[in-house]
């Protein structure tokens, strides 16, 4: 564990950007793409490696010191990052769906790939700092960094009014970054150091039990609007839709499977581990609202013309699935959100893939125009239906282990002091039937029924597209087969919150 | 009520007649040459009050500057342009000229209010001008050492600074614009 | 014998592993000769039947056997859910049932389907199907019961929609997902709630998937520990996911439009094997429902309403298929019935009496309308008794034993009648009497219209002899078996419900044959169950109206007030600048002006509010 | 009463350079001639000095600051007005006109 530096992790995708953005190479656009994607693979084994020797105990802790050893000490700002439970998953995630996306550009990006790619690896880096930073301040430097490239991708590759929902998508975050920014400070000014160490709770003693209970409430809330603008719910979603439909595949597989996981893992971070007697108070009102995302999306999406925002508001509902997970103060609860942010990175992932293909041939992406296609491309209907088998939760799939969990976590939560609250969870159980319904129809709108000609010449999957579905399902099925190897990982962090936000 | 006191405020009232009259006259006037001649009589109405201010030196430069230079350079002024008689200012914007009269009387109000108030606060607002007579002959060489030792570099750095503007801006006028309309 | 019985899990995963093969070889193209994928599932099966028999000779043979054996699947520290095999009496008892007919639908399927150009996609669904079923009914707790359930429903919705570029076809399969998704939500939620209650208040952790070895003790717990209003709410969700899978009254239009898939479907998954899972889950929780009277009560009201539905829509219905899908529906209402009214063995008994009769009857049917091109419709049938006189006689068979007058069916349907009249419940007697007559009625209606009467078409086509051999394993089993059942009925229990069967007979033959366009449309009667008591149209409005209005008005909220409200801000900052903009005009004296305006109001406010202080202040 | 009206204070003063200002400021607001604003701004200057000489008169009458600082601000309008009036002149060149709300380009 020793010898596997983390910073190497971390920070190799940035040279290679940075090596992009000079104006050496220019001309051979395949050999970057080669490059890239060989890249991607090696960072994708190299973190498999942390996955590997991870023992539970020691927390992998690196220190990089931005500004010489001692830190600027009065500004307090020290860079360090660390990868406990829940970071190791996200990281291995991230480089998996990074690897995945780099592949599956190739049919799709064909303009300007040199800039695409360099955009591309800064994106790396900034999700897998926000990932893996221990120090409050790093993380928001890389919280927000994450936003350069990413409005780039959507605005130059996008498609229809790329730059108006780039613009949209900039302006929330922004918006819910603001109150982030704000929550920090209050939550660092009352820890009087700057460098307000995360860390701390890598070794699971919460270092702010001394700040009064008013102030913890409205820091927790100040930084949950901030989270909840990236982890979609309800009132602050409306920047998802418009953003995936907008952005190219490959870059809405990176915006569905890790920055959505973003929103969620920061509020694992902050709101459950740093302020825990505040998030006591909260939680069932959180689980309202999770209800009602989940809900509300679901029959939105079924609601859609575009193929795109169908799966735009399935992420929204399945998200709403990870926080009723997150906010049950039981381990099984807790463990089906965290298993269920894995699983719907995967699916999503997979089906705005899909939803790429598609539109990739078809040009177009109404649900009305297309139909039957399924006889024309036989093997991409059969990855679809097995991926909406997924996203909707059959089981020996990893959709149904997340789900399952939460919902047992979900029925089984007991606030006293909250009777309606069991009324509330009932309703959570419709998800099953309201997303069969819109996927069903996503699904036989496009593949099923007689196929008109204009359609008739497409091509089916190519061997670029073949390997990243075929990739994403086995890791599906894998993981679908045997949970135990993902809960294993998961569960130090699932102990600290459940007794840290336990009642 | 001496004699003196008497003298000073009917000289004093005079004046501030005079001064205000021909303000008024000076921007109500049509023809623009009117309005100069009244500037005058204001400018010199003003030196007088210094004069009775005791400050005889300020009262000469007055009548220098204000009294004799600034009337020439208007007058060159108005030789350049043709001086067509313009119409006075009842043709200005009308809702302007209501707003600005109110905010004139409001602006009057309110500062003679603050001076009631402060009189309060301030012993020496009331206190009569005969009871102050100073002594002319050290006022006068009082006010050379102070403008020639105290604040000797302040003159020079005045100086210098009218001397350049004036340069430079007489050059300006010389100045053939390139393009013309 | 005992390695068998042993490697019993084997038989499971046998049919997994060979789906898997059979897809990854159709899509590598490797595998692309029929008679080895055919070899393969034949083997499999076979495999399942021999041990089925084993284990099966074995139960009965000793006193209540169980072999478990199980491996942890998914554990939170305390909370832990195996999966793994179960095999008591029952579990062996319903393998044998589905080995048989899987054994002889695939044998059928093979040359029904040889022509077709997605054979081994078939072989494969059907392989993996016979997985999800044999787990289903193996499975140790009820945790593995909900898995197999979803994938038994996965794998009927794949074999509905086959032929996928049918849109009768795919809609069929939506259809039929989306109702047994909603008995899987309502079996989700019994299941969590009952293993809730477990967990965390009986303290016996273990028992958090409810395993079905100590099924009484969780029984007698959930009974005692949990209020009424819960144990019934419990009771019924569990009960709504078994009506959902058997196709009962509220869930049950899914079943007539699963017709659309191919025949061997039909005859396996919708008549013997997978409706019947419904049933066998009520068998396994029999101990749960029979606490209370409430819950036995419901389950026969609700096999009773679906019964006569089943018997009142198969009477009008024109096309043959669909005749025997709505037989079965009403068939399974009477097993609901028997269960229901306590008589578990005599259920499960005729549970495997019908599973025999009805897949024969279906793999006739497929017969006849292999031979007329796929062509369903009751009409264009006649006469075909002079073709092929050996199919309507295993027909006539079929039909005497499904309406119990002969054979197995009778055997099975009298331990029924038996169980009713000792428990004196007289009201099920005389509604299973109505059931009985128009099961009676409808099958030799169909009898006489499909083989009596004059035949239509002459040219007598020849049909390959391997359909014929599955239908007559099936036949000589129908025969069979009824004189293994146990024979307890008194003569007295037996006479009526046949003399209502033959009368009913009588009068088919009457109206079908006699005097045939005699018979008289009765106005309300005929439409109200030619349209099938309008449930569907009305289940049509349910989803195309009322959900799609919630689902617009979801999103007309989505769009107008969530984006309404960054809309609005978009605007405000729009006006606020062209509001600006107006005061630029440009006119130095105008700026003047307005800077020694705000001037002034400062200085009044200033000494407004200063003066006002200073009053006060005083006072 | 009446030795407020005989014996003048520094109020009077005040209230003198108040009406001054205010005409001037005026002036300056409503004049369409430009000679005319600037003229009415020199009444600001004014205004402005009589202050400084009567509060250096009635309250600090030892150090004559006030009366120091009114001679530089009387230098200083005299360069102002110099000013004003070459960039007068450069303008008057352009547009011929006197009236000063030709003069409209310097708009936002």
């Amino acid at each position: 564990m020793e010898y596997l530096s983390l910073n190497l992790l971390i920070f190799s995708p940035l040279i290679i950007a940075i090596l992009f953005f000079l104006p050496i190479f220019n001309t051979k656009e395949v050999f970057i793409r080669r490059f890239t994607k060989t890249f991607m693979g090696v960072h994708f084994v190299y973190a498999l490696c942390f996955w590997i020797f991870y023992n539970p105990d020691v927390n992998f802790f690196d220190e990089l010191f931005l500004f010489g050893q001692s830190g600027v000490q009065s500004l307090g700002i020290r860079s360090a990052f660390a990868i406990d439970g829940l970071s190791l998953v996200m990281v291995t995630l991230t480089s998996f769906l990074f690897f995945m996306s780099a592949i599956s550009s190739k049919t799709i990006i064909r303009h300007r790939q040199k800039l695409y790619y360099g955009l591309l690896l800064l994106l790396e880096t900034s999700v897998l700092g926000v990932f893996t930073s221990s120090d409050i301040f790093i993380f928001f430097c890389f919280w927000e960094l994450e936003l350069i490239p990413m409005y780039f991708l959507i605005s130059l590759w996008g498609s229809g009014r790329a730059q108006k929902s780039a613009m949209k998508f900039l302006l929330y975050t922004f918006f819910g970054s603001l109150f982030l920014l704000l929550g920090i400070l209050l939550l660092s000014y009352y820890s009087d150091t700057l460098n307000f160490q995360m860390s701390s709770l890598f070794a699971d003693i919460n270092v702010v039990d001394k700040l009064p209970i008013n102030i913890q409430i409205l820091i927790s809330i100040l930084l949950m609007i901030g989270f909840f603008v990236k982890l979609p719910i309800i009132p602050l979603h409306t920047w998802l839709p418009n953003a995936h439909c907008d952005a190219p595949a490959p870059i809405s597989i990176l915006l569905a499977g890790l920055l959505l996981k973003m929103g969620a893992y920061g509020f694992i971070r902050f709101n459950i581990l740093l302020l825990p007697d505040a998030f006591k108070i909260l939680a069932p009102f959180l689980i309202v609202f999770a209800v009602i995302n989940i809900i509300h999306a679901g029959l939105c999406a079924y609601n859609q013309d575009d193929i795109k925002k169908i799966i735009a508001y399935s992420s929204i509902s399945n998200m709403g699935i990870v926080l009723l997970g997150l906010c049950t103060n039981n381990e099984e609860g807790v463990t089906g959100g965290i298993v269920h942010m894995v699983s719907h990175g995967l699916i999503c992932a997979g089906l705005f893939m899909i939803v790429g293909i598609i539109y990739n041939r078809t040009k177009t992406r109404d649900i009305k125009a297309i139909s039957g296609l399924g006889t024309v491309m036989p093997n991409l209907m059969g990855f679809t239906v097995m991926f909406s088998f997924a996203a909707i939760g059959v089981p020996l799939l990893i959709g149904f282990v997340g789900e399952f969990l939460t919902f047992w976590g979900a029925f089984s939560v007991q606030y006293d002091s909250y009777i309606f609250l069991p009324t509330v969870i009932i309703f959570a159980i419709f998800v099953l039937v309201i997303s069969a319904a819109y996927m069903f129809k996503f699904v036989h709108r496009i593949f099923f029924g007689s196929i008109d000609n204009s359609w008739a010449i497409l091509k089916d999957l190519t061997a670029h597209e073949f390997i990243v579905l075929s990739s994403i399902l086995s890791v599906i099925v894998f993981f679908g087969i045997n949970p135990m190897s993902l809960i294993d990982v998961i569960n130090p962090i699932v102990e600290v919150i459940v007794e840290s936000a336990g009642i | 009520m001496n004699s003196a006191e008497i003298l000073t405020s009917v000289i004093f009232y005079l004046c501030s007649a005079v001064i205000i009259l021909s303000a008024l006259l000076t921007i109500l006037s049509k023809r623009i040459m009117y309005s100069l001649i009244f500037a005058i009589i204001v400018f010199f109405a003003v030196g007088f009050i210094f004069m009775l201010l005791n400050a005889e030196y300020n009262a000469i430069i007055q009548f220098a500057v204000y009294g004799v230079a600034i009337p020439i350079l208007i007058a060159f002024a108005l030789m350049f342009t043709s001086y067509k008689t313009d119409k006075s200012i009842y043709l200005a914007f009308s809702a302007r000229l209501i707003l600005t009269l109110i905010s004139a009387i409001l602006f009057v109000l309110t500062l003679f209010n603050i001076l009631l108030i402060s009189s309060s606060v301030v012993d020496w607002l009331f206190t009569s001008q005969s009871s102050l007579i100073l002594n002319k002959y050290e006022m006068f060489n009082s006010i050379s050492n102070g403008l020639y030792i105290k604040s000797f570099f302040a003159l020079e750095l005045i100086a210098f600074l009218v001397f350049v503007i004036i340069v430079g801006f007489s050059s300006l006028t010389l100045f053939k614009g390139k393009r013309n309309g | 014998m005992e390695i068998f019985i042993q490697n019993i899990g084997l038989t499971v995963l046998f049919p997994l592993w060979c789906s898997v093969l059979i897809f990854l070889g159709n899509f590598l193209s490797i595998l692309k000769s029929k008679k080895i994928i055919l070899s393969l599932t034949l083997l499999s099966t076979t495999f399942g039947l021999i041990t089925s028999l084993f284990t099966f000779f074995n139960a009965m043979v000793t006193e209540n056997f169980v072999l478990e054996n199980t491996f942890k699947f998914l554990s939170v520290n305390n909370f832990i859910l195996e999966l793994g095999t179960y095999i008591d009496l029952t579990s062996s008892f319903m393998l044998l049932i589905i080995f048989t007919v899987t054994l002889a639908v695939q044998i059928y399927s093979y040359s029904y389907m040889y022509n077709d150009a997605s054979f081994s996609r078939f072989f494969a669904l059907m392989n993996f199907f016979t997985f999800s079923m044999s787990a289903l009914v193996l499975s140790p707790n009820l945790f593995q019961i909900y898995i197999c359930w979803e994938l038994v429903g996965v794998s009927s919705y794949l074999l509905i929609s086959f032929w996928f570029h049918k849109n009768a076809a795919s809609n069929a399969g939506k259809k039929a997902f989306v109702m047994n998704r909603i008995g899987d939500m309502c079996l989700l939620a019994g299941i969590i709630l009952s293993s809730i209650i477990i967990y965390n208040y009986s303290g016996q952790t273990d028992f958090a998937d409810i395993p079905f070895s100590s099924i009484d003790k969780i029984a007698a717990y959930l009974f005692t520990y949990t209020s009424e209003p819960i144990f019934i709410i419990i009771c019924v969700l569990l009960i709504l996911g078994s009506i959902a899978k058997s196709a009962q009254f509220p869930l049950h239009t899914w079943l007539p439009d699963a017709m659309e898939g191919p025949t061997p479907v039909s005859a396996l998954i919708h008549s013997a094997t997978m409706v019947a899972a419904g049933v066998f889950l009520i068998a396994r929780l029999f101990p749960i429902y029979y606490q209370s009277s409430f819950v036995m009560n419901f389950i026969v009201i609700i096999g009773i309403i679906s019964a006569l539905i089943g018997a009142f829509c198969a009477i009008t219905c024109r096309d043959i298929k669909r005749i025997l899908a709505y037989s079965t529906s009403s068939q399974l209402g009477i097993m609901f019935i028997a269960l229901g009214s306590g008589a578990l063995t005599a259920s499960m008994l005729y549970l495997a009496t019908h599973a025999f009769i009805k897949s024969m009857l279906f793999l006739c049917a497929g017969l006849i309308m292999s031979l007329y091109l796929g062509k369903t419709d009751i009409d264009n049938f006649g006469g075909l008794k002079k073709h092929m006189s050996l199919i309507a006689y295993i027909f006539l068979i079929g039909a005497f034993s499904l309406s119990g007058i002969l054979f197995s069916g009778f055997a099975s349907k009298s331990l029924v009648f038996h169980h009713l009249f000792e428990t004196h419940s007289y009201y099920i007697i005389l509604s299973l009497l109505v059931i009985s007559f128009m099961t009676a009625f409808y099958i030799f209606r169909m009898y006489f219209l499909v083989f009596e009467g004059n035949s239509h078409t002459s040219d007598n086509k020849k049909y390959s002899h391997v359909m014929v051999v599955p239908i007559l394993f099936l036949c000589v089993i129908t025969l069979l078996l009824g004189f293994f059942l146990p024979k307890m009925s008194t003569l007295k229990y037996e006479l009526i419900p046949v003399t209502t069967e033959l009368v009913a007979i009588l009068l088919a033959y009457l109206f079908y044959v006699k005097f045939v366009n005699m018979l008289p449309k009765l106005p309300i009667l005929y439409n109200l169950s030619y349209n099938k008591l309008y449930i569907d149209n009305f289940y049509d409005f349910i989803t195309q109206k009322l959900y799609l209005g919630i689902c617009k008005t979801a999103n007309f909220i989505d769009d107008y007030i969530f984006d309404g409200t960054v809309f609005v801000t978009v605007f405000l900052t729009k006006l606020n600048a062209w509001l600006n903009s107006k005061f630029q005009t440009g006119s130095v004296q105008s700026y003047i002006s307005y800077s020694f305006a705000i001037l002034a109001l400062v200085l009044t406010g200033f000494c407004l509010v200063y003066s006002l202080v200073a009053y006060f202040a005083e006072v | 009463m009446a030795n407020l009206v005989f014996n003048i204070t520094l109020f009077h003063y005040l209230i003198l350079a108040l009406i001054l200002f205010t005409i001037g400021l005026l002036g300056v607001i409503l004049s369409k001639n430009i000679i005319k604003a600037l003229i009415s701004a020199e009444f600001l200057i004014s205004a402005v000095n009589i202050n400084f000489v009567a509060f250096a008169f009635f309250v600090d009458s030892a150090k004559l600051t006030g009366f120091i600082f009114s001679i530089f601000t009387i230098a200083i309008g005299a360069v102002e007005l110099a000013i004003a009036f070459a960039i007068f002149y450069l303008l008057f060149k352009e547009k011929k006109t006197v009236n000063i709300n030709d003069y409209k380009e310097l708009k936002g």
